[in-house]
């Protein structure tokens, strides 16, 4: 018996790295726990701020245990830690305490009730951290599912609201093909290499045993490169995005754009640059053209688009083009244009969608262009930050999304993917048609659009919308607008940080030339 | 024994389960499907961890049963809610959001 | 002080005349400005006279002074200074210009009294007279171009002076894109001296051009027959003629100052100058010798047709324009320049007397419509008979003398160059004739109204309107203004006709074969390395050449006073026996026609087809509409797939895996 | 004295700034003490300036390490003139517009403001990435003075701007970046300074086509055909000053960039395209020319005739012959010293003609406004590059140095300078001679237009009495710009 006893090794764990993702669970359950109280400020008031202190605590302890450098496992062949991971972390983090703030107000968590919305919430950056720092197949399946599905509740959050569930129902059903295929995809990796843990993986590619193009491996990276690609919507895997983002509530389809996408990317450097970085000659290619049509589709598909919420989202897939191109080319300097561009990526997203809701609040047009007519004499704050946003998009100076751009075409170009260059370089021109349009619209009064576009449909104002509630009725929204938008052309101008923090994630793949 | 029967039958399932994903307008039969699709990569884990020997990837189909279990169960929420709202119970009704 | 000194004086009073006027335009009263512009000129005129003296004081060998006053551009081995070259050709034409100008400045205080742009024309006045020195003076080929282009540009103003006249402004655009096309030929020449002499001086080219080419050497040549190019545009010699008689435009003292005395033979200067590189290359000089002599006679026979009174003169200007130039090519300078100055002396004069005689028609210039005016107006009769006497070089007169000695210097250049003379006849007597075929038919025959107004003792009023198209003007639109002046009635124009038609009659004396060779001695430095001083004809032939051209100009005289005078019907008769021929005259040669058919027309269809085919087409189209088309293609197929159906999401998803799965196999394999 | 260059480039910027929050009369005061002061600051610089001296007042921190992008700014013969234009044209459409009705007018001059910084920008960068950055920047004022005070379909128009030049601006980027990727030695750190990359000589093969996008950039800029695609609407409905602006200082920044960095930092590339680029610019100058004067708005008569003088800059610059190079940078400071009072006093016009800009409408304004006429005449006449204008000697260096190797291209250029006399003489004619148009009540110039368009004039003729003042400036930079390139003679000759 005792024998038995002592055959069972719990495996080593590090509690001090762990410590974050205890910060996001506790909080979760927490938060569940207090919502369910009756009273109204408690509903309103103390589960926001307890979401928040939890995600606060997690970025403390983040910062406590952040130092460059290899991994080191926390849970022995499960989880790991490094810059890659708790960097990416930062960032989730981050769009969620945004996503408290501007779902202050919103109904969805009156709906929803808001114990749980905000439950669902941690509980999805959880699966996040978990995925970033997953360091065996199954540990990456189970980030990805504990992601995802919170995810699925809260676009359907809005109960009340037929888009809502349309998009909960869409991403479900898709998001679960998805998941299958990636789950069969791990399979199959799992059977060609005989090994879970990236390092063993990484280690039997290119072995006698199993070669660098063994078909089983490979149909396995395919089916993964699917799943996540699903993930970080890239085409041809992106047609639930602009539906669903323009269906959830707002606030999520922010926290969706940026925090999911920031997930995904991190596994995807994970799983390619680092698990597959040997086969890197066989799925380069692939990706490279994966991307390049993504950032085509991406771009054009937004340009019909007059609900600001579906325009941002077929960017969205726009932008996955361009951050898949410095996963693409396999280098270090690739991986840290990637997650440079992803915190730039934060910043507009975030300062673009604020601008959105506490638009969407207040007009009768909902999201849709119409409600964007001359802003700048309405609000200038709002607009002045929307246009940052929009140049950053488009990649003007001195914004940092011209940076960004900078950064990622030459990662490319290093990499020997110049025409990967070019296509974002095109790819951003054909984006100028549709940022500058919602900028000539808050400045240039109303005009007709040129390209053939859905006719504008009523929206129903999302929250109790009345004549006399205009955009200053939301200053925690008008806050984060401006805040962010500040900050893109503070990256703009002065990235060194940034850069820094890069450099420090890419060194967490020491694999990489 | 050989491996590759298994292999096919995992891939049939999938393949069945896609078929009915894409074929069937009842949200709870698609849920069916999602289900089958899943359990085929079950059944791939399983067999491999068979040939590998060693029982990581049975491990591993145990984690996914529980968390298609909770997939299912999100599924049937919406469908509730959309039955709440007395909207139809059939995927192609909920097509508002497009182009 | 020096004789350049006196060169900068001689610009820097034009100048200052043109910034006062037109500075303080507002300002200065009444004929306050043309009083200005006078005095300006007449200064220019001493300063000319003073740098002759000083000149003179220098010996032979030493009388070409340069002085620059600042680089005015240099970069690699083009380098040209603002600097001026005093030598006796330069002050020679200082003298003709600035003296002629002087008097028709004076003749037009009067005359343009009563017009609204009073201050305007004389600030333009002086300008040009500016410019036409500027362009005798230049020590480079820089700054010559400069002073080309300026009295072009001087002589666009003037012509389009009366600026609501369509013809006017038409007229104008014509003679500045010719001008410009001259401008042009002339860059390039002086590219291609450069080119091989690596200098713009002219004093530094001329001397290394003998080096620097060969003997009639090919890029000469082409430099030589670019500078006639110039020339002619600036000339008015074929086929670059047909701005000149719609200059005529312009007020009548422009006419005879730009269009007559001076502007116009700045072609002949600029052979004159140019002759070392001319008589390096003989081909080019020979083809402006024939181009001469061909315009000399074209001109001649149009002016036998038109009946426009300006435009007479004008094609009797481009014809005898046509003399100097054969004279200059044919390295008769002296012959050339000489007719040059005479000719200034008699064509400004009978442009003066036409301006008065217009004056009394109240602005109609159509010789058909004057007659006997002997009697209403004596002394315009006087000084357009001593104008067109010298013109058709009657014995002892300036032109007589001026002429025949160009003809002389050809007959004595030998073979085919006596072609050349005998033509050089023919065109004689037939400039005769139609000098006194205006004569007569202004002057003499049957009185017309006006005349007989003008003789009870006052002025006709006619409804003003454009002597061109006859359609009526407002007044303030141009001459005549409010008020017209004639010689008979202002005291400023007489001063100014009578020392030109003393001039007109003994101007000769400075060239007298055998009795005084004035000029040739003084502006012998300048062409002292000519090759041709052989070539010079000796006094005998010169007078037996005097004595042809008398008897030719007599005759000439004689048949058009028989068909005139004697015989007034014989005129219409000729006229409708050889209606064919009438026409081809009165339409100058179909000349314009053809430029109109040849330049203007393929050049607006070319804009047209440019605006509308290539501009809509092809940039709009092709370029801009393409990328657009592409993207809106690509939008729509995107928004064709995003149906909102979840299964075909998920069909799409699952032939995306298939897809990508299918890649890396066949990849694999 | 010192100057500080980044003290030149930002205090439009600052005071525009300033503007923004000060009350209406202030405000116009603010405006116009930015460009006021670099025009001050400028003025020094001309007294001060080393001829043959290099850069000077050269300015240079790190920017972006990661990027090898540093901060570098200098000042040298070759955008000596050109910062000095900025300020002038600056000065002028800033001054004219202060003191006409402009809606939203603190807006509107904070878009100046950033305008003329980043223009100066432009001039004044060493650092390739740092010149792209501003490049790019130009735009964002732009677009919004475009779109925001424009008339007609402005939006359209000022997307279609932004839009054409981008995409050539970004393709330019990558082509940049490449050029430093390519350019970086093996273990070296990757700079954009320009001073590093003319020493890192890339391989000619992709020269060739890093080279070709530059040119793309520029062309689009300038324009040339076929890329002057945008002209139409853009010239058509931007207002007056801004317009100047764009027409007259902006369209220099693209073919100074040839001088610039094309042909130091790649002369093989710029060697390969020589023939291409010629015919393309010899091409312009034909076809803007022939459209020039055969278009009746005003406006796109001007349009035109510009993408033919920018013909003439390109065709002196790929000569590769000193005295075209020289020509071809005098060239772009006539061309803008005259394109901006051209347009000031297209508005002028227009305001006398009830905002009628079609030449078949108007006429006879001479008659009332005989001043106007006069500054006009002066202007039109240096524009179709009259001897004893600057214009002429541009234009003659730049023929020169086009006949030298490229004796063909050289005279059809040549005919060009014909076609504008037609178009400018029928530009003048067409305005102020012939009847009065039936749109005209014409009045005389009023005083603030007067006073910003008589010193250009003044500017004009003074450099037509002596252009040496400038030709002495520029001429060793100019020759060490394009002393790497030998030009191969073409055939003809």
């Amino acid at each position: 018996m005792s024998t038995l006893i002592a055959q069972i090794q719990a495996p080593h764990i590090d509690y001090k790295e762990l410590s974050p993702l205890f910060a996001l669970a506790g909080g979760s359950v927490i938060v569940l726990m207090v919502g369910l109280l009756r009273s109204r400020f408690v509903r309103t008031v103390a589960v926001p701020a307890l979401t928040a202190v939890a995600l606060f605590t997690a970025i403390g302890l983040t910062i406590w245990i952040w130092e460059p450098g290899n991994r080191e496992p926390i849970l022995e062949g499960a989880l790991g830690v490094d810059t890659l991971s708790l960097g990416l972390s930062m960032l989730f983090y981050v769009a969620g305490l945004v996503t408290i703030v501007l779902s202050l107000r919103s109904t969805a968590a009156e709906q929803a009730g808001h114990g749980e919305y905000h439950s669902l919430l941690l509980g999805s950056i959880a699966g996040m951290v978990v995925l970033a720092g997953a360091e065996s197949l199954m540990t990456l399946f189970i980030g990805f599912e504990l992601l995802s599905i919170p995810l699925y509740v809260l676009c359907a959050t809005h109960l009340h609201r037929r888009t809502s569930l349309e998009a909960g129902l869409k991403y479900l059903v898709v998001g679960s093909v998805g998941s299958a295929t990636l789950l069969y995809g791990l399979a199959l990796v799992y059977g060609a290499t005989g090994a879970l843990e990236f390092s063993e993986i990484s280690r039997a590619i290119g072995t006698d045993a199993v070669s660098s193009s063994d078909p089983l491996l490979l149909t396995g990276i395919a089916l993964c490169a699917t799943g996540l690609a699903f993930k970080a919507s890239v085409a041809p895997f992106h047609q639930w995005t602009p539906d669903v983002y323009q269906g959830a509530p707002t606030p999520i389809t922010t926290f969706m754009a940026v925090a999911t996408k920031a997930a995904a990317f991190a596994v995807f450097i994970r799983l390619f640059d680092h698990a597959f970085g040997l086969s890197q000659l066989d799925w380069g290619p692939a990706l490279a053209v994966l991307a390049a049509v993504t950032i085509v589709i991406g771009n054009v598909g937004a340009i019909p688009q007059r609900s600001l919420k579906r325009m941002l989202a077929w960017s969205s897939v726009a932008q996955a083009g361009y951050m898949l191109a410095g996963v693409v080319v396999g280098t270090e300097l690739g991986v840290r244009a990637t997650a440079f561009y992803l915190a730039v990526y934060l910043l507009m997203n975030v300062a673009a969608f604020a601008v959105v809701i506490a638009r969407e609040r207040v007009s009768e047009h909902g999201d849709d262009l119409r409600s964007f007519e001359n802003l700048f004499t309405i609000s200038p704050w709002l607009a002045g930050a929307m246009t940052l946003a929009m140049l950053s998009l488009a990649g003007f100076p001195p914004t940092a999304g011209f940076i960004g751009k900078f950064y990622l075409i030459d990662a490319s170009v290093g990499g020997d993917y110049t025409w990967l260059g070019i296509a974002i370089v095109i790819g951003s021109v054909i984006s100028l048609v549709y940022y500058l349009r919602v900028i000539a619209v808050m400045f240039m009064g109303r005009y007709e659009v040129e390209l053939p576009t859905i006719p504008p449909r009523r929206v129903r104002p999302v929250a109790g919308w009345s004549p006399e509630a205009d955009a200053r009725a939301q200053p925690e929204v008008l806050a984060v607008a401006v805040l962010f938008a500040a900050l893109t052309i503070a990256v703009g101008v002065w990235p060194e940080p940034l850069f820094d923090a890069a450099r420090d994630v890419s060194s967490a793949l020491p694999g990489l030339h | 024994m050989d491996i590759t029967w298994y292999l096919v039958l995992s891939a049939f399932v999938f393949a069945i389960g896609a078929a009915g994903v894409i074929s069937r307008r009842n949200p709870l039969v698609v849920l069916l499907c999602l289900e089958l699709m899943l359990n085929a990569g079950n059944l791939a884990l399983v067999a491999f961890s068979r040939m590998h020997g060693g029982e990581a990837g049975q491990v591993f189909a145990l984690v996914v049963m529980v968390i298609a279990a909770c997939e299912v169960v999100i599924g049937l929420g919406i469908i509730v809610a959309m039955y709440r709202n007395r909207l139809p119970i059939d995927v192609d009704e909920m097509s508002e959001l497009r182009g | 002080m020096s004789a350049t000194s006196y060169g900068w004086l001689v610009l820097a009073f034009p100048v200052a005349g043109m910034l006062i006027i037109s500075l303080g335009w507002r300002l200065l009263p009444g004929r306050l400005p043309g009083w200005i512009g006078t005095a300006a000129i007449f200064l220019a005129f001493l300063a000319s006279i003073g740098a002759l003296v000083d000149l003179l004081d220098h010996p032979e060998e030493e009388r070409q002074l340069v002085d620059s006053a600042w680089t005015y551009a240099a970069t690699a081995d083009f380098s040209a200074d603002l600097a001026i070259l005093v030598d006796p050709l330069s002050v020679f034409m200082c003298l003709v210009v600035s003296g002629v100008s002087f008097l028709i400045h004076l003749y037009s205080v009067a005359y343009m009294g009563g017009d609204r742009g009073y201050a305007r024309y004389f600030a333009y006045l002086n300008f040009f007279v500016f410019s036409m020195l500027l362009l005798v003076l230049a020590a480079n080929f820089l700054i010559l171009i400069i002073g080309w282009a300026f009295v072009g540009a001087a002589s666009y103003l003037l012509i389009s002076y009366w600026y609501q006249r369509e013809t006017a402004v038409r007229a104008g655009i014509k003679a500045f894109v010719i001008n410009v096309i001259g401008d042009v030929a002339l860059v390039v020449a002086t590219f291609l001296i450069l080119d091989h002499v690596s200098s713009l001086d002219f004093l530094t080219v001329f001397e290394g051009a003998d080096r620097a080419f060969g003997d009639n050497d090919g890029t000469l040549i082409a430099a030589c027959l670019l500078l006639l190019v110039g020339a002619f545009a600036k000339s008015a010699q074929l086929p670059l003629h047909t701005w000149l008689p719609d200059a005529m435009e312009g007020p009548t003292p422009v006419s005879a100052l730009i269009h007559a005395a001076t502007m116009v033979t700045a072609g002949v200067y600029l052979i004159a100058r140019m002759h070392p590189l001319f008589e390096l290359a003989p081909t080019a000089a020979d083809v402006g010798a024939i181009i001469g002599c061909a315009t000399l006679l074209f001109a001649g026979t149009v002016a036998l047709a038109v009946t426009d009174l300006k435009r007479v003169i004008a094609y009797s200007t481009i014809s005898q324009i046509g003399y100097m130039v054969m004279g200059a090519s044919i390295a008769a300078y002296g012959a050339g320049l000489f007719h040059l100055m005479t000719h200034a002396f008699f064509k400004a004069l009978l442009f003066m007397a036409a301006g008065s005689v217009i004056g009394a028609m109240a602005g109609i210039q159509d010789m058909d419509r004057m007659g006997g005016f002997r009697r209403a107006m004596p002394f315009t009769f006087i000084t357009f008979t001593v104008g067109a006497l010298a013109l058709a070089g009657f014995p002892l007169t300036a032109g007589f003398f001026s002429k025949d000695e160009i003809i002389a210097y050809a007959i004595n250049r030998g073979d085919w160059y006596v072609a050349l003379a005998m033509l050089g006849y023919v065109g004689a007597f037939l400039t005769a004739f139609y000098a006194f075929r205006m004569v007569f038919r202004v002057f003499l025959g049957e009185a017309v109204p006006e005349a007989r107004e003008l003789e009870q003792g006052h002025l006709a009023h006619g409804e003003p309107m454009n002597p061109m198209t006859g359609e009526p003007e407002d007044t303030d639109v141009g001459f005549p203004g409010p008020e017209h002046h004639v010689a008979e009635r202002a005291w400023s124009m007489k001063a100014a006709m009578g020392p030109l038609a003393l001039l007109s009659i003994v101007g000769g004396v400075v060239a007298i074969p055998g009795i005084s060779d004035i000029l040739e001695k003084f502006l012998e430095p300048t062409f002292e390395d000519s090759r041709f001083h052989d070539t010079a004809p000796t006094t005998g032939a010169e007078v037996w050449g005097l004595v042809a051209g008398g008897v030719i100009s007599i005759l000439g005289i004689g048949l058009a006073w028989w068909v005139y005078v004697r015989e007034p019907g014989t005129a219409t008769r000729l006229r409708e026996r050889f209606a064919w021929l009438h026409r081809f005259l009165v339409n100058k040669w179909y000349f314009d026609e053809l430029y109109e058919a040849m330049f203007v027309r393929p050049a607006a269809t070319i804009g047209g087809f440019s605006r509308r085919v290539i501009e809509t087409e092809f940039v709009q189209g092709t370029i801009v509409g393409g990328a657009t088309g592409i993207v809106r293609v690509g939008t729509s197929v995107a928004r064709a797939v995003q149906t909102g159906y979840l299964r075909l999401y998920a069909l799409f998803l699952l032939l995306g895996v298939a897809a990508l799965t299918l890649y890396f196999l066949i990849t694999s394999s | 004295m010192t100057i500080h260059l980044s003290i030149v480039l930002f205090l439009p910027l600052a005071c525009g700034l300033v503007a923004a929050r000060l009350p209406g009369r202030a405000a116009r005061s603010a405006v116009l003490a930015g460009p006021l002061a670099v025009l001050a600051y400028v003025i020094v610089m001309l007294v001060d300036f080393e001829t043959g001296g290099g850069l000077q007042w050269v300015t240079n921190d790190e920017w972006i390490s990661e990027l090898g992008i540093s901060y570098k700014l200098g000042v040298d013969g070759l955008n000596l003139f050109l910062i000095a234009l900025t300020a002038i044209g600056w000065v002028a459409c800033t001054f004219v517009a202060a003191f006409s009705v402009v809606d939203r007018p603190r807006q509107f001059f904070f878009h100046l403001a950033l305008a003329e910084t980043a223009v100066l920008g432009a001039f004044m960068a060493q650092d390739l990435a740092l010149f792209i950055v501003f490049f790019d920047l130009m735009l964002v004022p732009f677009y919004f003075l475009i779109g925001g005070w424009g008339t007609g379909e402005r939006v359209r128009a000022t997307t279609k701007f932004v839009i054409y030049t981008l995409s050539g601006s970004l393709l330019m980027m990558a082509a940049a970046i490449a050029l430093g990727v390519l350019a970086t030695p093996d273990g070296g750190e990757i700079s954009f300074a320009l001073s590093d990359l003319a020493n890192r000589p890339v391989a000619a093969g992709s020269q060739h086509w890093i080279v070709l996008l530059f040119a793309l950039a520029f062309f689009v800029k300038a324009p040339l055909f076929p890329l002057h695609g945008w002209i139409p609407e853009t010239y058509r409905s931007t207002s007056i000053p801004v317009l100047a602006l764009l027409s007259g200082v902006l369209s220099k920044v693209g073919v100074y960039g040839f001088l610039r960095i094309v042909l130091p930092v790649m002369p093989d590339g710029a060697e390969y395209w020589q023939e291409l680029f010629i015919i393309l610019a010899v091409f312009s100058i034909l076809y803007g020319s022939i459209l020039a004067f055969s278009q009746d708005n005003v406006r796109l008569v001007l349009a035109y005739s510009s993408i033919a003088q920018l013909g003439f800059v390109v065709l002196g610059i790929f000569a590769f012959e000193e005295k075209g190079a020289q020509g071809a940078l005098f060239q772009m400071l006539n061309h803008g010293l005259v394109t901006v009072p051209l347009f000031l006093i297209l508005g002028v016009i227009a305001a006398r003609a009830r905002g009628s800009e079609s030449l078949s409408e108007l006429g006879g304004m001479a008659f009332r406004a005989p001043v106007l006429a006069g500054l006009f005449l002066v202007i039109a006449l240096a524009t179709l590059a009259m001897p004893g204008s600057s214009n002429f000697v541009g234009e003659i260096l730049i023929l020169f140095g086009a006949f030298e190797n490229q004796l063909v291209y050289g005279l059809v250029a040549a005919v060009g300078v014909v076609l504008a006399a037609v178009y400018m003489i029928r530009l003048f004619q067409g305005t102020m001679h012939g009847r009065v148009g039936p749109a005209v009540e014409s009045r005389e110039i009023d005083r603030v237009n007067l006073a910003a368009i008589a010193p250009l004039v003044a500017v004009i003729v003074a450099l037509g009495v002596y252009p040496h003042f400038v030709v002495d400036r520029t001429e060793s930079d100019t020759s060490q710009a394009i002393a790497k390139t030998h030009a191969e003679v073409s055939v003809i000759k």
